[in-house]
Order: structure tokens, then sequence, then C-alpha cells
């Protein structure tokens, strides 16, 4: 295919929390649920011990979405986690925004462990989105660009 | 650098159909740090464990990767076999190339590029992975139960059973708690004396268990497994040795008119009392507030009377120390303060009580010896109204929120004792549902209606209003009918919502353990751990954790004894070794960390440090207790300086995750 | 006021309550006003300043200040007062060690803030009421001080004391400041321009670190950025990605704790509108979980680490169309 | 001196020796298979692992050593730390060499040197002590008064007692510092042995250890009669970008990287103790 | 001496725009910063730039060397290639001296550094006189005459005219091609400016200011001065006045890895840094006292005993205007100058 331009693939970082949304996703597996190879998921204790220079990192590498999923609010493994990262990422992503870099790039969604449809169809949806909004131009580290 | 093997499972064909075993272990051979790298049929299988015990003697690998099922299949396994030929069980990571990557991706090449790019990210984990070694903390063979109601007394009852020593901590001078006042419990109708005292006196009679009545607990430090506890023993100027309950005093005393809360202030006690016959202990106390010999040091009537010579008006407060392994909390609840409920007229009327006054008035050892009397004039009442949900389900600000769950069914056996009693008595039940779920509960209920003739009354009462000739005007409406009902009662009785002790919040405090908006207690997991609270070591029993009727106290209680008991049973604890670490070389001390910890793990310090112009500085800095950290990694995050970081999940550890996978290869 | 700072410093300098006073130092123009340690009434009586320039919030100097023996007298400013309090709240200052008296400010403003009046060849200035009258080498001019005060004073946000020992002068109110008006633009932008516009602003930045290290909420022992375990650690930026993170997560980490003093765009060499980004976050924070202004009480819980149980969801983000 | 002077050359690390439990000796070529430059007893050279930074390491061989360098490194930091972890037929980068080096073909000539180390302090002497017994017909004897924390903290014990002792020229006295079993030596700190030996005050001093060995073993050579100007040391481990122009090496207005990193005494007399 | 009328400027700044890389000082994002000249780009009213002109030859980053890794064996690669011809114009006197300082530096003590002898020998320096120098100047300090500056070619600006006059012969071949745009003018408009310049100068506050006490001679009497722990208590360490100072020069060399190789850059850094001489050995410099005195000393006694009495400081004032606690060379001299 000589002059085919390549299709856009964008790179995603899926940060999920060891209880419920890493369970999700094994359960997505389990049930043969797709969702495209361009996710690479991350596992953390717990949503919030997502730093937001994670999440900035990802991007500097040359990530085009990150996407944070953790237990359902009230059903933190450890209580409260969740709703620590619910308000650092709402501030976070409220900021990306202001700065005038695309807020679609960044997501949070609870995903419980019994959610596996849902934890597929949310990546399916983001990598949509993501791809939707093509390569990440704004939050880039060119040194890291071949 | 870490010398690291990369072992890439085929699952039988689950993953090697979709993923190219040979070529992800091919690719992975060449990363860096990367010293033998290989791919098996079943990693998991005896045959795939020996692969790598023998891998990690001959190549001396200090980190192993293997690409596999999920970390949640078989993580553990792999860690026991790297364990097994002395390599650090935490220098292993696994690359989930199964439920994350063969089984949902179809095409060959993409599954294979996914777990080549997943097994970079656990290399470059592993790579920065430090040896951990799980902690080991002992435990103090003791439990304390800090509440004496039947939650307590069953918690403490089980725990003795199985062999430990319990002390329960009852701010009264008795332990029973809210049972003790209530008549017949449903739905069985038999007395709640019969079945509680019993209970009181082998707690007395228990030589395992140890009960500070009177007390309450003044500090708490400590850990799971090694609590210290200071309990205020409450001076009640009766030598408890030397009691012997005779009660004499109680009838000597002058004092007579000393609001008997046993009673709930419908009868009268003197200022040396004992709350009722079969209090436990049974030792008198002396009331500070209304003896004339305490308040001006004139009297010691009592003194004189007590055989026993127990009387010690010079008794001070005392302080015990003890340590416990594990606390259960087992505060129980009170009904609302009515006052702002003024509609249903309680601070109006003698004749409008709350549920649990007329428990009292039915009680054979109430103030009415259990005939049914009105309040004001003593007469026998035979028009009864029942006002249900009085502040429960009340989103207007003025009680609470939720349902106080046991009102529907003591309602129903109130209506239903009333009118077995007196069948010439008109009784009605205001409700806006009736909840009655629960073994025998529907049945009761239904029995209630259906063979008592108890009114049962879907609407809302709109006012309650006390009129001189004595009798109480209720206005309602009638939902079904679609009527306006007046109905003039000759007592109303409010089922008023519960909610949780006040010493509940000020102890949650001291144990760090969380509680929700209405102050109850939180439980670790609503579902999967009901009866623990998240800070390790704190338990949960009865109302403290939410409105429970008796037997699912009962339930919880022996559920708190049972998770108490299945760690006082161990010598030692061993500790989750991913846990939150302070550099306290960076730690500022400014408390974020702290504030975020839902198990109140971290402490501050003050600490002396070098500094590098060789002069000394005492700074505060943030401590983990390894025993009590749980591993969320909140603190990590709140902590700006980055002092705080979290072991098996380090900032580095997971940036170079996040490297390896963003990578342009 | 500068004649009653100084008399009531020298009181308490000479009946040993204090043993040190920090203040302002006069410089070689008026306007260049030096934070300093007075020791002596002499030192006083040589040095000591209070005007239109004393910008500088003192009250982070005293992290070092109250490591030290003896106890200090600071002169607070009502916005130095916040950070005060926030320090306090985070424990990195020793209470007992401070004497604290409040003195009101009028605005502040610098050297800077004339000469980009395109006033040049300052020689003296003096104030009155309403203005300042500047000669240069070039002749007299008279700015208006309404005018020429630095942003964050014409956008004030109390003239109020929350914290002192003892007060000189009148105490002001908490005032309507729209310190949040220029936020509120940049939100009405569209997001192309936003990037423009920061892309334009942060390109500037040198990093000089003079925005961390004279914030009063920047008091980490060492800085993430400066520890290369921290794995972010970075000397220059290098890219712009690198002037981006920097900024983004210093504002992250002073989030909630910012009180808004404003040292951060005072002091850019490159006047790039720092503040701004601390102002969206206390914005946000106000709009999505309740007013908060970090530093109005000792001990408050900041809002990141505090929550409800209603919060709302981060993707409010893609719903709060200009905001 | 090389036109490009921060664009290092690839080196081959041949060969690795584990000297003691945290110092390793590294042998460098380069790609060529011969030696990357030639240097003078006490030069340093930059060595590097791309990805994790630059260190500075004075070369350890002697330049009559014509095959390849040596290095002797203490792990301590970053860099070291990636150096241990090699394996030998790894690259590095290296570029040099750096520093101004004793001045073993003018003051030292014809003189007796007493060499006084103290733990990885033996280092950069090593190369001074063994380029004068290379070329011994130019210099008088050689007296060596190494210590270290232990019997297993010396570095280059081997190359000590086979070949050091039976040097005719040498007069080699070993120390440690407590008593250890299998160390029938002496045992006590280098100052203390320094003053004890009394050596003979005509020598020429060359001195290297950690800072509080150098304080109480100049203070206790002047105590014996010896003369500032009579003193050198090493100040290497003060260079940072080799050239002179970073910034961080000066002592008051010398540069380490280009007036030392070899100080005679009496120089930091007019220098500010800023080091 | 030739001239353009200021309404022609566009013309000249596009003739030269035509032939290299042209940059002048603009006002860009609030403030005087140079800018790559674009078409319509107007010269900036402000004295000076923010930031120094320093840039031009030694800039905040460059990628001094790249690395690629594979296995145990690297490859190194010169990431360089050949510079452009650029011409700076607008500079200052006292920018145009500091080159010859930072050349110093750079280029007459060895070894040479290429990175910076290679945009040294690609640029040609336009500079232009002052007319309305401002209270924190004190180049003439350090005897720089701002109404004449140095350069390979210079400019005097008057209220209608840019005059220009090549020095060096980078500067006669600059001017050689935007000849056409010029025209042949007498100089009595320059030296009556030229004059007129000297006499304002001659008025500045800081117009007797000298560091003449200062040099390698009283070099421990300095250093030895209890002023410093006064005069460095205010320091937040910060490093605006190294970064806006024309003539600093401290760098710092780091790698950085990028995922698909090691690039390994210089940056500036700054003695005020409490990290600055974090070396194998520890922190020679442990107290802001000790930084903060390394920067002065540097400036006033060490620069100048190592370079024939020069020192290390242009008189620009940036630091005086920019420093966020108003602390500078001309307090520190000033304080310490009585010690001497």
């Amino acid at each position: 295919m000589p002059n085919e331009v390549k299709a856009f693939k964008p790179k995603i970082v899926a940060f999920c929390c060891n209880w419920c949304s890493y369970a999700g996703a094994d359960l997505a597996g389990t049930n043969r649920l797709a969702y495209p190879a361009d996710v690479k998921i991350i596992r953390v204790p717990c949503s919030c011990r997502v730093n937001p220079m994670f999440i900035l990192r990802a991007f500097q590498r040359g990530a085009d979405g990150v996407i944070l999923c953790g237990c359902h609010p009230g059903d933190c493994h450890y209580t409260t986690g969740n709703y620590y990262a619910r308000r650092r990422m709402t501030l976070l992503f409220s900021m990306l925004d202001f700065l005038g870099i695309e807020k679609e790039r960044t997501r949070v969604e609870w995903v419980s462990a019994a959610e596996g449809a849902k934890f597929a169809a949310t990546m399916n949806d983001f990598v949509a989105t993501v791809t939707a909004l093509g390569e990440n131009k704004r939050l880039e580290d060119l040194r890291c660009k071949e | 650098m870490q010398k690291i093997g990369v072992f890439v499972c085929w699952c039988g064909s689950n993953i090697a159909q979709t993923v190219d075993v040979q070529a992800v272990s091919d690719a992975l051979a060449k990363e860096p740090g990367v010293v033998y790298s290989t791919n098996y049929q079943y990693m998991c299988s005896e045959a795939g464990q020996n692969l790598i015990k023998d891998a990690v003697k001959e190549y001396g690998l200090t980190g192993v990767v293997i690409c596999s099922c999920s970390p949640r299949m078989h993580e553990a396994t792999f860690r026991k076999a790297v364990a097994s030929v002395g390599l650090n069980p935490y220098m292993l990571e696994v690359a989930n190339i199964r439920e994350q990557c063969s089984w949902i991706h179809k095409d060959k090449e993409v599954g294979t590029e996914k777990a080549i790019i997943l097994g970079r990210a656990a290399i470059a984990k592993v790579q920065l992975n430090a040896p951990l070694q799980a902690g080991e903390s002992p435990v103090v063979k003791r439990a304390l139960v800090i509440g004496g109601g039947i939650a307590g007394i069953q918690t403490a009852l089980d725990i003795a059973e199985a062999g430990f020593e319990v002390d329960i901590v009852e701010k009264n001078p008795t332990i029973g708690g809210k049972m003790t006042q209530i008549d017949k419990t449903f739905p069985t109708l038999d007395c709640a004396a019969c079945i509680l005292t019993p209970k009181m006196v082998d707690c007395a009679q228990n030589e395992k268990i140890h009960i500070y009545s009177y007390s309450e607990l003044k500090e708490v430090k400590g850990f799971v497994g090694n609590f210290s506890v200071k309990i205020n023993k409450k001076a009640r100027y009766v030598d408890e040795n030397k009691c012997t309950g005779c009660g004499e005093c109680t009838t000597k005393c002058p004092m007579k008119n000393v609001p008997n809360e046993f009673n709930l202030g419908m009868d009268n006690r003197r200022a040396i009392y004992i709350p009722f016959a079969q209090a436990v202990p049974k030792v008198a106390t002396i009331d500070p507030n209304y003896c004339n010999m305490l308040k001006n040091g004139k009297c010691g009537l009592c003194a004189k009377v007590c055989g026993a010579g127990a009387i010690d008006y010079k008794q001070q407060d005392q302080v015990i120390e003890e340590k416990y392994g594990a606390i259960v909390v087992a505060t129980g609840y009170n009904p609302i303060k009515l006052d702002k409920f003024d509609e249903f007229g309680y601070s109006l009327s003698k004749d409008v009580i709350t549920s649990l006054e007329f428990e009292r008035l039915t009680n054979a050892a109430g103030p009415t010896s259990g005939t049914l009397l009105r309040p004001s004039d003593g007469k026998h009442p035979h028009t009864i109204v029942f006002v249900q949900c009085v502040g429960s389900r009340d989103t207007s600000g003025c009680g609470k929120p939720y349902c106080s769950k046991i009102c529907c069914m003591y309602t129903a056996k109130h209506a239903m004792l009333t009118r077995e009693k007196y069948p010439d008595t008109d009784v009605y039940v205001f409700y806006i549902d009736v909840r009655s779920p629960g073994k025998n509960y529907d049945e009761f209920y239904r029995r209630a209606v259906e063979q008592y003739g108890v009114h049962y009354i879907k609407g809302m009462v709109g006012k309650v209003a006390p009129r001189a000739d004595g009798k109480i005007m209720v206005q309602a409406s009638d939902l079904l009918a679609n009527e306006q009902l007046h109905i003039e009662a000759d007592l109303v009785v409010l089922a008023a919502a519960i909610e949780p002790d006040k010493s509940a919040r000020p102890l949650a405090t001291m144990l760090t353990a969380s509680m929700d908006t209405n102050d109850f207690f939180t439980e670790a997991h609503a579902k999967l751990r009901p009866v623990e609270s998240p800070t390790a070591g704190i338990f949960l029993s009865g109302a403290c954790q939410g409105p429970k009727d008796i037997p699912d106290t009962v339930s919880q209680a022996s559920a708190a004894a049972a998770k108490v008991i299945g760690l006082l049973v161990k010598d030692k604890l061993t500790t989750n070794p991913c846990v939150a670490q302070s550099n306290e070389l960076m730690c500022n001390g400014c408390s974020s960390c702290e504030k975020v910890c839902p198990y109140g793990a971290i402490t501050y310090i003050d600490k002396e440090f070098r500094m590098p112009d060789r002069t000394t500085r005492i700074r505060r800095v943030a401590s983990v207790n390894p025993a009590v950290c749980q591993g969320c990694g909140a603190c990590t995050v709140a902590c700006p300086s980055g002092a705080m970081d979290l072991k098996g999940f380090s900032n580095s550890q997971i940036m170079a995750e996040v490297d390896a996978i963003c990578q342009m290869k | 006021m500068q004649g009653m700072m100084l008399n009531r410093a020298k009181e308490l300098l000479s009946d040993g309550t204090v043993n040190r006073v920090l203040g302002w130092q006069a410089g070689e123009f008026v306007y260049d006003i030096t934070p300093a340690v007075f020791e002596t009434e002499e030192e006083l009586d040589a040095g000591f300043v209070y005007n239109g320039f004393c910008g500088n919030n003192l009250s982070k100097y005293l992290v070092k200040e109250t490591l030290k023996d003896g106890k200090i007298l600071v002169f607070l400013k009502p916005c130095d007062t916040y950070s005060f309090n926030q320090l306090l709240t985070e424990h990195r200052i020793d209470r007992e060690k401070i004497c604290a008296i409040g003195i009101p400010c009028d605005g502040k403003t610098s050297g800077e803030m004339l000469k980009a009046k395109g006033i040049s060849g300052i020689t003296g200035i003096s104030e009155d009421a309403d203005n300042f009258v500047v000669d240069t080498i070039y002749g007299q001019t008279t700015v208006a001080k309404a005018d020429a005060l630095e942003e964050r004073c014409k956008t004030c946000k109390s003239k109020k004391h929350v914290a002192y020992d003892e007060l000189l002068g009148e105490d002001g109110e908490i005032l309507d400041s729209h310190r949040f008006d220029m936020v509120a633009k940049l939100e009405a932008m569209t997001p192309d321009e936003r990037f423009a516009f920061w892309r334009e602003q942060l390109s500037k930045c040198i990093r000089c670190n003079a925005c961390r290290n004279v914030c009063p909420a920047c008091t980490c022992e060492q800085c993430v950025f400066d520890n290369p375990k921290s794995g972010i650690a970075q000397k220059a930026a290098a890219d712009s990605f690198e002037e981006n993170m920097f900024h983004i997560i210093r504002a992250f980490h002073v989030a909630g704790r910012c009180t808004d003093c404003g040292e951060c765009s005072r002091v850019c060499p490159q006047n790039i509108p720092l503040h701004l980004l601390n102002r969206k976050f206390i914005k946000d924070i106000n709009e999505l979980y309740g007013d908060y202004q970090a530093g109005a009480e000792v001990g408050t819980r900041a809002p990141l680490t505090n929550y409800t149980q209603e919060d709302v969801e981060p993707s409010i983000v893609y719903h709060r169309e200009g905001k | 001196m090389n036109t490009e002077a921060l664009i290092p050359k690839v080196g081959v690390v041949t060969k690795i020796t584990q000297e003691t439990p945290d110092v390793k000796t590294f042998q460098v070529v380069g790609l060529d298979g011969k030696k990357v430059f030639e240097h003078k007893p006490g030069q340093c050279a930059m060595l590097s692992v791309p990805g994790v930074g630059e260190g500075m390491f004075s070369i350890t061989s002697s330049p009559t050593n014509t095959e390849y360098m040596e290095f002797s490194i203490k792990k301590c930091g970053c860099v070291t730390s990636w150096l241990h972890a090699m394996e030998p037929g790894q690259q590095i980068t290296i570029r040099g060499p750096y520093g101004n080096g004793f001045p073993v073909d003018t003051e030292f000539k014809g003189k007796d040197l007493l060499v006084i180390a103290g733990g990885i302090g033996l280092a950069p002497v090593r190369s001074v002590i063994n380029y004068c017994r290379d070329k011994h017909e130019d210099y008088g004897s050689i007296q060596v008064i190494y210590g270290s924390r232990s019997k297993d903290d010396l570095v280059k014990y081997q190359e000590i007692i086979e070949e050091w002792e039976n040097d005719p020229n040498m007069i080699v006295n070993l120390t440690i510092d407590r008593e250890q079993e299998g160390w029938d030596g002496h045992v006590g700190f280098v100052p203390n042995y320094v003053k004890e030996l009394n050596p003979d005050l005509s020598k020429t001093v060359i001195m290297c250890g950690p800072p509080v060995m150098i304080k109480f073993t100049l203070a206790g050579l002047k105590e014996l009669g010896f003369k500032e100007t009579q003193v050198y040391t090493t100040f290497e481990l003060r260079m940072k970008c080799g050239i002179g122009k970073c910034g961080r090496c000066n002592i008051g207005n010398k540069y380490v990287c280009k007036d030392g990193p070899v100080f005679r005494f009496d120089q930091m007399d007019e220098l500010p103790n800023e080091y | 001496m030739l001239k353009i009328s200021l309404a022609n400027l566009d013309a000249l700044f596009a003739a030269i725009a035509e032939k290299e890389a042209l940059y002048i000082p603009t006002d860009k994002a609030g403030q005087a910063q140079y800018m790559r000249y674009e078409n319509g780009m107007k010269m900036t009213d402000a004295l000076n730039t923010v930031r120094s002109a320093k840039d031009f030859f030694f800039p905040q980053t460059e990628n001094l060397v790249n690395f690629k890794v594979s296995g145990k064996t690297i490859e190194i690669i010169d990431p360089r290639t050949e510079h452009e011809d650029f011409v700076v114009f607008g500079v200052r006197a006292c920018d145009v001296r500091s080159f010859s300082i930072l050349d110093k530096v750079f280029l007459l003590s060895d070894p040479v550094d290429t990175y910076y002898e290679n945009r040294r020998k690609h640029g040609t320096i336009v500079s232009m006189a002052c007319t309305r120098p401002s209270e924190t100047c004190f180049c003439g300090s350090f005897g720089i005459d701002a109404a004449n500056p140095e350069g390979d070619a210079v400019c005097w600006k008057t209220e209608d005219s840019l005059y220009i006059q090549a020095v060096t012969e980078k500067g006669e071949a600059l001017i050689e091609k935007i000849r056409p745009v010029l025209e042949e003018t007498d100089d009595s408009a320059v030296e009556a400016q030229k004059a007129a310049t000297r006499e304002i100068m001659g008025k500045l506050p800081l117009a007797k200011f000298s560091t003449e006490k200062f040099g390698g001679e009283v070099l421990m009497k300095v250093f030895d001065s209890e002023k410093w722990a006064s005069l460095s208590e205010a320091c937040l360490g910060c490093g605006t006045c190294t970064f806006v100072c024309p003539t600093c020069q401290c760098y710092d060399i780091r790698d950085y890895d990028t995922g698909h190789g090691i690039q390994r850059f210089r940056c500036w850094d700054s003695c005020m840094y409490s990290d600055f001489t974090l070396m194998a050995h520890g922190n020679s410099r442990l107290t802001q006292k000790e930084r903060f005195r390394q920067r002065f000393m540097h400036k006033l006694v060490y620069f100048p005993a190592n370079n024939n009495g020069e020192y290390g400081c242009v008189g620009c004032g940036r630091c005086l205007s920019k420093c966020p606690i108003s602390m500078n060379i001309v307090k520190v001299a000033k304080s310490l100058e009585g010690d001497l």
C-alpha cells in the first residue's frame, strides 16, 4: 500500500484500580468483549494513587489520551480513595482545558469488577473520541517524537 | 540494573492463539536487563513453575516478569514459586497478556505487538522494584468492647467464649443498654428482660469478661493488634467491691425527686440509685448532681445505712490503662429529640409520647407497673394513635434522611399488644410505608392488621393538637381513601427516628475510624466487610453502624466477635508490604497526607535533622505505621513534595510503566 | 504609618518582646525595597521603610526565621495574613516565636509598573493620597495610584487582617474584587485561543524559579522539580511541554493552599500572569466545592484533602462550556 | 586538546575487578582496542552511561600502561551504581583527560615521595606511584602510607602486596581502622600512623583521602616539620564539566578543572576556605 | 555614515531578512523580546529586552550530543548541522560588551566551546546606541559608551532616521548586502545624538557608581566580609539575576531519555540554586550566603582577577529591575566597598 496514509492509531493509557476496574477489565477479557489494542492498562492500587504527574508524563511520552478508571464512588476498596481522585481529576482536567488542551483526551470512568461490558464499551468510546481528535500536539514533548 | 528473566505463557492456546509467544519472548529478550527469556505452555503448572525456579537459580535472576493471565489469577502462585528459590516475591511482576490482550484481540499481529508492550512495561517496572518484606506486629490477646448494650454483650460473650479476655466499657452504671427498657420483642413477643438479663449475668460471671461500668474512653493510641487505651472510670462514690446491691441506701436517701432516666423521666428515683433490679453490676451509684452530701457536704445518710461500708464520698475518677488487640464499637443509638416536631405536639402534652416511653408504660417494671395509663391523668386511654416515621426519611433537614428500620415492627408490636390487652381500645397507625422484611415480620404485621384489628392508615399526620378537655386532636390524611381524618385520641405515640449515640463522633475521632454524615460508623466495605471499620483493628457491632433491630444486632455482634477472634487468634500480624513510606528528609510536615488517610496510619513526630551547614534543626515529619497502612496511595498524591511514596507502586515505577507503554518503537 | 511602625518596632525591641524585626529596607531608588531583618534600633532608623512599594509578602521568611532562637516581629499586610495562616495550618512556622503586627495596605506598585507606563530615569518618587509624583532625569510625571497598582492590588480580595497580635491603623473589609474576571474572560475564549494565549505566555518562562521560591505555599524541603529521584526534575524547560508541566504541577501542588497573594506574578521577570493559573483552581474550587479561601482560618481542611459524596464528576469539565 | 570538548568517545569496559565490597576497577579501551587517549598521572576522565549521566573519575592506571586505562570506582551514586551493575563488554562513553595532574616531570623529579592515602583515595595516587615505579631512575624512594576501614576495604590489595611490597625502591605501610581477624599489620587511623612513622622531612608528600583524613594528616605533617610547599593533594571530586566553564569548580578564582585538581597546600592558603 | 528614514525601516529589515535570518527586539506578549523578523514586525521602543541577547550564542538549552544505545553498544551522534547566518539587530552597548565577556570563557580559554563558536561565527551584531537610558543603567562604570556601542555595525536612531555604520568586516559585508535601501549622509546628526546621550549618562543616578575598588587583590578581604550574611538574608535563591544577566554563563549538562535515544543537553544553571554545587563530594556551598557570595565574588573579584581587571558585569541593570527582592550588584558593591 504505497501511497496510503497510515491510519492514525492513538496511544491510550488506562490507569485502573486493582479492586474494581482492573477486575472489570479482566471480566471484559473473560467475556471476550473486544476493545482496541491501543488501550494499555496500568494497574494501580486505587484511583487515588494516580498522580497528575503520571497523566502529564503519559502525554509527554506520546500518549494521545489518558483514562482513569476506579471503583464507583461509595464502593472504593479503601473507602474514600476515589472521592479524592474525583476532585483531583476534575480540577486537573479543568486546568488542562483552561490551557487550551483538548479536554476529551482525559477521562475518568467508574467501572466495577462486574462491569466488564461497561469497561469494553468505555474503552471503545474513548478510543473513538481520541481517534477523532487525532494526534496530541498540544501537550507533547517534541524530543520524544521520532 | 536487575538481571531479569521473562517467562511468556501460552496458556494452552488461550494466549498462543492470538499472541505469537515466541515473538514476544524474543522481543523482550532484547530489553535492557533481560538475561533470560522463554515461553512455555502452562507457566502456572508445576513444570512451568520449575522452569521459572530453575532459571532464577541458573541465571541469578534478580527480577522476574511473567507474561500470562491476570495477576489477580496467579500472581500469588508465581510469587510463592520464586520465593521458594530465594528471590524476594516482590521482585516479580505479571504482564496481563490474556484477559487484557489475547482474549480481546483477534488479530495475531495486534495481539503480539500489544503483548510485547505490556511485557516491556512490566520489565520497566521490575527494574525499579525493590525487595519488600512483609512486616510483623504482635497481637495483644485482649479485646475492648465499647458499649454494653445487647450488641456489646453478645460480642463480648462470643469473644470470651473463644477464650480471649474482653473488657466492656459502658458509660452508664449498668450494662444492658436500650434493650433493658423494652418490654416485649417482635416478632416472637418474648419478654426482653427474660432474654437479656441472663446474658448480662453471663457477662458478669464470665471470668474472661471485665466490665468497666460508669466508664468512658479517654484516649486511644496504637494500631491493630496493639492499641493502648485509657479508660476513665467515673467516680460513683460507692465501692463496687463492697456494695452488695442490697438497695437499702436507695430507699433511705432523702433526695426523692430525681428524674428516673431508666423510665425516661416518667417517675423518680433517689440521688443514690440502682438503675433497675437486674442491673449488672448490681451496685449503687450516687448522682453527684443531686446528692446533698456531695454538693453541700450535708446528709451522709446512705453511708450510715450501708452495712457494707461501701459509700465513699471522696472517690475520684480513676484512669485505667490497658492494651488491646482489637476494639469493637457498640455504642448503639438513641431516639432523636422531638423538640423540632411541634406539629406532633410532643412538648405540648404529656399524652404525646415516644415509642420508647410507651414501652416503659407497658412494662411491668415501668412507672405504671405495666398498666397502660395516660401519663397526664392516669386513666386508661381508649383511642391511641401511633405515628410512624417521625423524623425518619425526612429530607427537610429537621429529621434524618434515612429509614430508622425498627419503627414499623415495634409499632405493629405496640398496636397488637394494646389490642390484645385492652380490646376496647381503638388503635390507629399512620404510616408512609410499612416495611416488614425479615423472617416472620410480614406475618407479624399482618396479624396486627388482620387478627387484632389495628387501623392501619396510609397517610401523614398533619397536626396533633391537645385540647383543654384532655383529648388530643389528630388531623391526618388517608391517602388511600383520599380523605381528611380527625381523630380524638387519648394517647399519641410517636415513632421517633433513631440516631447514633452522641458519644460516637468524639469516639470516632479517637479511633480514627470514619463516619458517614449521619454519624454512623462506616464499614470497610458495604457488602463484603460490613462489621469492620476501614481502620484496621476496629470492628462494628450493632446500631452504631446503622439502624438495626435486635436480631440483626445480635447477628452482627456475633459476626464482629468472629472477626475479632480471627484477629486475636493470631500471634503476629503480617502486614502488607506495599505500604506508604515517608522520606523524612523531604517531608514538610504539612499534614496533607494525614488528612486523606482513611486509616489514621500517619502520625507526626518531631525529629532532629542535621542540616547541610552542620547545624541541627527539629522538624515535624510524617511517619507511616506499616501495620495500619493499607496501601491505597491517597497520601502520595496529597504530598506536594513527593516525600510520600508507595512501596510496590512507587512514582518512579508507575512512570517507568507509562514511559514503556508510550515509547515509540 | 511608617513612623508608627518604626516606633512600635523599637518599643518591642527595647522591651525585649522580640529580638528581631522583619520588615522592609530602603534601596537605591525609592522603589527597590528589600525585605530585611533588623536587630537593633539603629538598623531600623537607618533603613526601615514602609511605602507603596513594599510589595513583598514577608510571611514566607518566617519559615526560616522561626527556626532561629528568639521571637521575631513581623509586619503583615492584609493579604500576607492569609499566607501566614496557611503556613500555620501546615505547621511550617512556629506561632510562639512570632509577634505579628497587622498593617494597612492601600495597594502596592513597583518600579516595573511605573516603567510599564513609559517612565524611565527615575530619580525620586513621592506619593500623596491618590498619586505618585515621579521625578526623572527627563522631567516630572504624575501617575494616578489606582492606575499604577499591581494587578493583584487592583483586584484586592481583602483589606481585612485574618491574623495578628496587634493591629496598627484600621482594619478593612473583605472585598468583592472581581478577581476572577480575567479567568472568566479566558474561559470564554475558544480552546484554540486559550492555547495560543498560554503558549505565548509560558514560552517566555526562563525557569528562574522565582515564582516558586517566592511562593508562601511552596515551602517544600525539596521541590519535586529539584529532586532527581522524582522523575520530573528539570532545570531548564528544554521543551514547551516542560514549560507546561512545571506550571501545571506547580499550580496543582498549591491548589487549595494558594491564598492568591499574587507574589508569583509580581516577581516573574517575564511578566507571565501566573496567578491566573492559581485563580483558575480557586475559581473552580469555589464553584464546584463551595467557597473556600485558603488561609482565612487556621486549621481548615484544604479542598483537595477533602470530599463530599455528592461531589461533581470530572465529566463536568466536558459540559461546562466557557468555564 | 580535544577540539570537541563536550562530545565523548565510546569506550569499552573490558574487565571488571571487584576490589572491595563497594569498589570495582574497570579496564577501559577504545573501540579500536587501544587506549582512548594519553594522560598524565593525577588527571581525570569523564565517564558516562548515556541516560544516567556523567561522572568524573581519576585515571587509576599509570600513563606507562600502554594498553588500557583503569578506573577504580566506589559505588556511591547513580552513575557509579550503573557502572557497578555492568558486565564486561559493555560500552560507556569517555572524554578527557582533564586537569593538571601531578607535577611528575617537574617538581617531583628526583625527589623521595611519600604517598598518603585513605580508602578510595588510593585511586588517583596509584597512577603516580606506578608511573614513578616504572621510571624509577627519575625518582628517589617511594613510601606509601595507606589506610582503610578494614582489610577488605583496601583497594588494589593484591597489587600492593604482590608488587609494591616487593619493590626494593618502595616502603609500604598499611593500616586499618579496627582490629580484624587475619590482619597482623598496623591498626589505627592514617594521621596517627603518619606521625608514628615520622617520615623524613625531605620527602615530597602526595595526599588523597577523605576530608577528615586530609585535615588531620596535614596538621600532623606540619607538626613533624613538613612545609605546606611540600604537600600536594587532589580535588578531583570538585570537577564537574571538566573544562572549567560550567561554573562550579572554582575555589576562589582558581578553577579545579583547569588549575587543578592537583594543588600544593601553600596555594590553598591564598584561596577562600570553600573546599 | 548611511541612513534610512524610520518610515522605511521595514524595507531595511526586509532587505536583511531576505539574505539572512534577522532577529529584532519587538513587543510580544506584553514585553520586549527578540523575535525572528517577519514582515511588518515593529522594533520595540523599550530600552532593552528582558532577556539579554546572550541566548543567540549561549541558548538556555542546547542539545550537545545524542546517543543510541542498543544492548551493550553505544552510538554517538553529533546532532549539529551547519548553523545558518543570522543578524541580531538593535543590541545595546551593554549587551554587546557581554559577548566579549562570554568570548573570554567560551572562545579564549581552552578548550574552545565549539557550540558557542559555531553560533558566534555565524552571527552578525548590529548594535543600537541608547538615547534614553534608565536609572538602572551603569554601563559607564565599565567603560562602555552607550552613545557609541561596539558591534559589527552600529545604529543610531534619531527622531526620523536610523543611521548605520559598519565597524567590522562582518558589518561591512552586511551593509554591502543592504546598501540599496540606504542613503549616504554625514555624521552630524549622530554626533549630536552622541553628545546628548553622554550628557544624560552623566546625570544618571548611578553615573558615579564604580567597582574599581574590587579585583583579585582584595579577594580574601571581600570574601571574608561580614556583610554577606545580611546582604544575602532575603535572597530567595531563585535564578532570576543569573538568567537575565548577559554575562552569566554557568551551565549544567544533563541526559534525557526520549524513549528512542538519549539526548545529552546543556542548560543554563544558576550558582544561586541550592543544588548547583552538589557534586560527587557533597555540596561545597551549603548556604544561600555562600551561593550569593559566589555570584558577586565571581563578577567583582574572580573574573577581574583572571581577566586583567575586567569585571564580569556590563551594567545593563537587568538584575536591578528584575530581582524579586531588589538585591543587586550595585547594592552589594556599595555596601562592601566601605570595607575596602
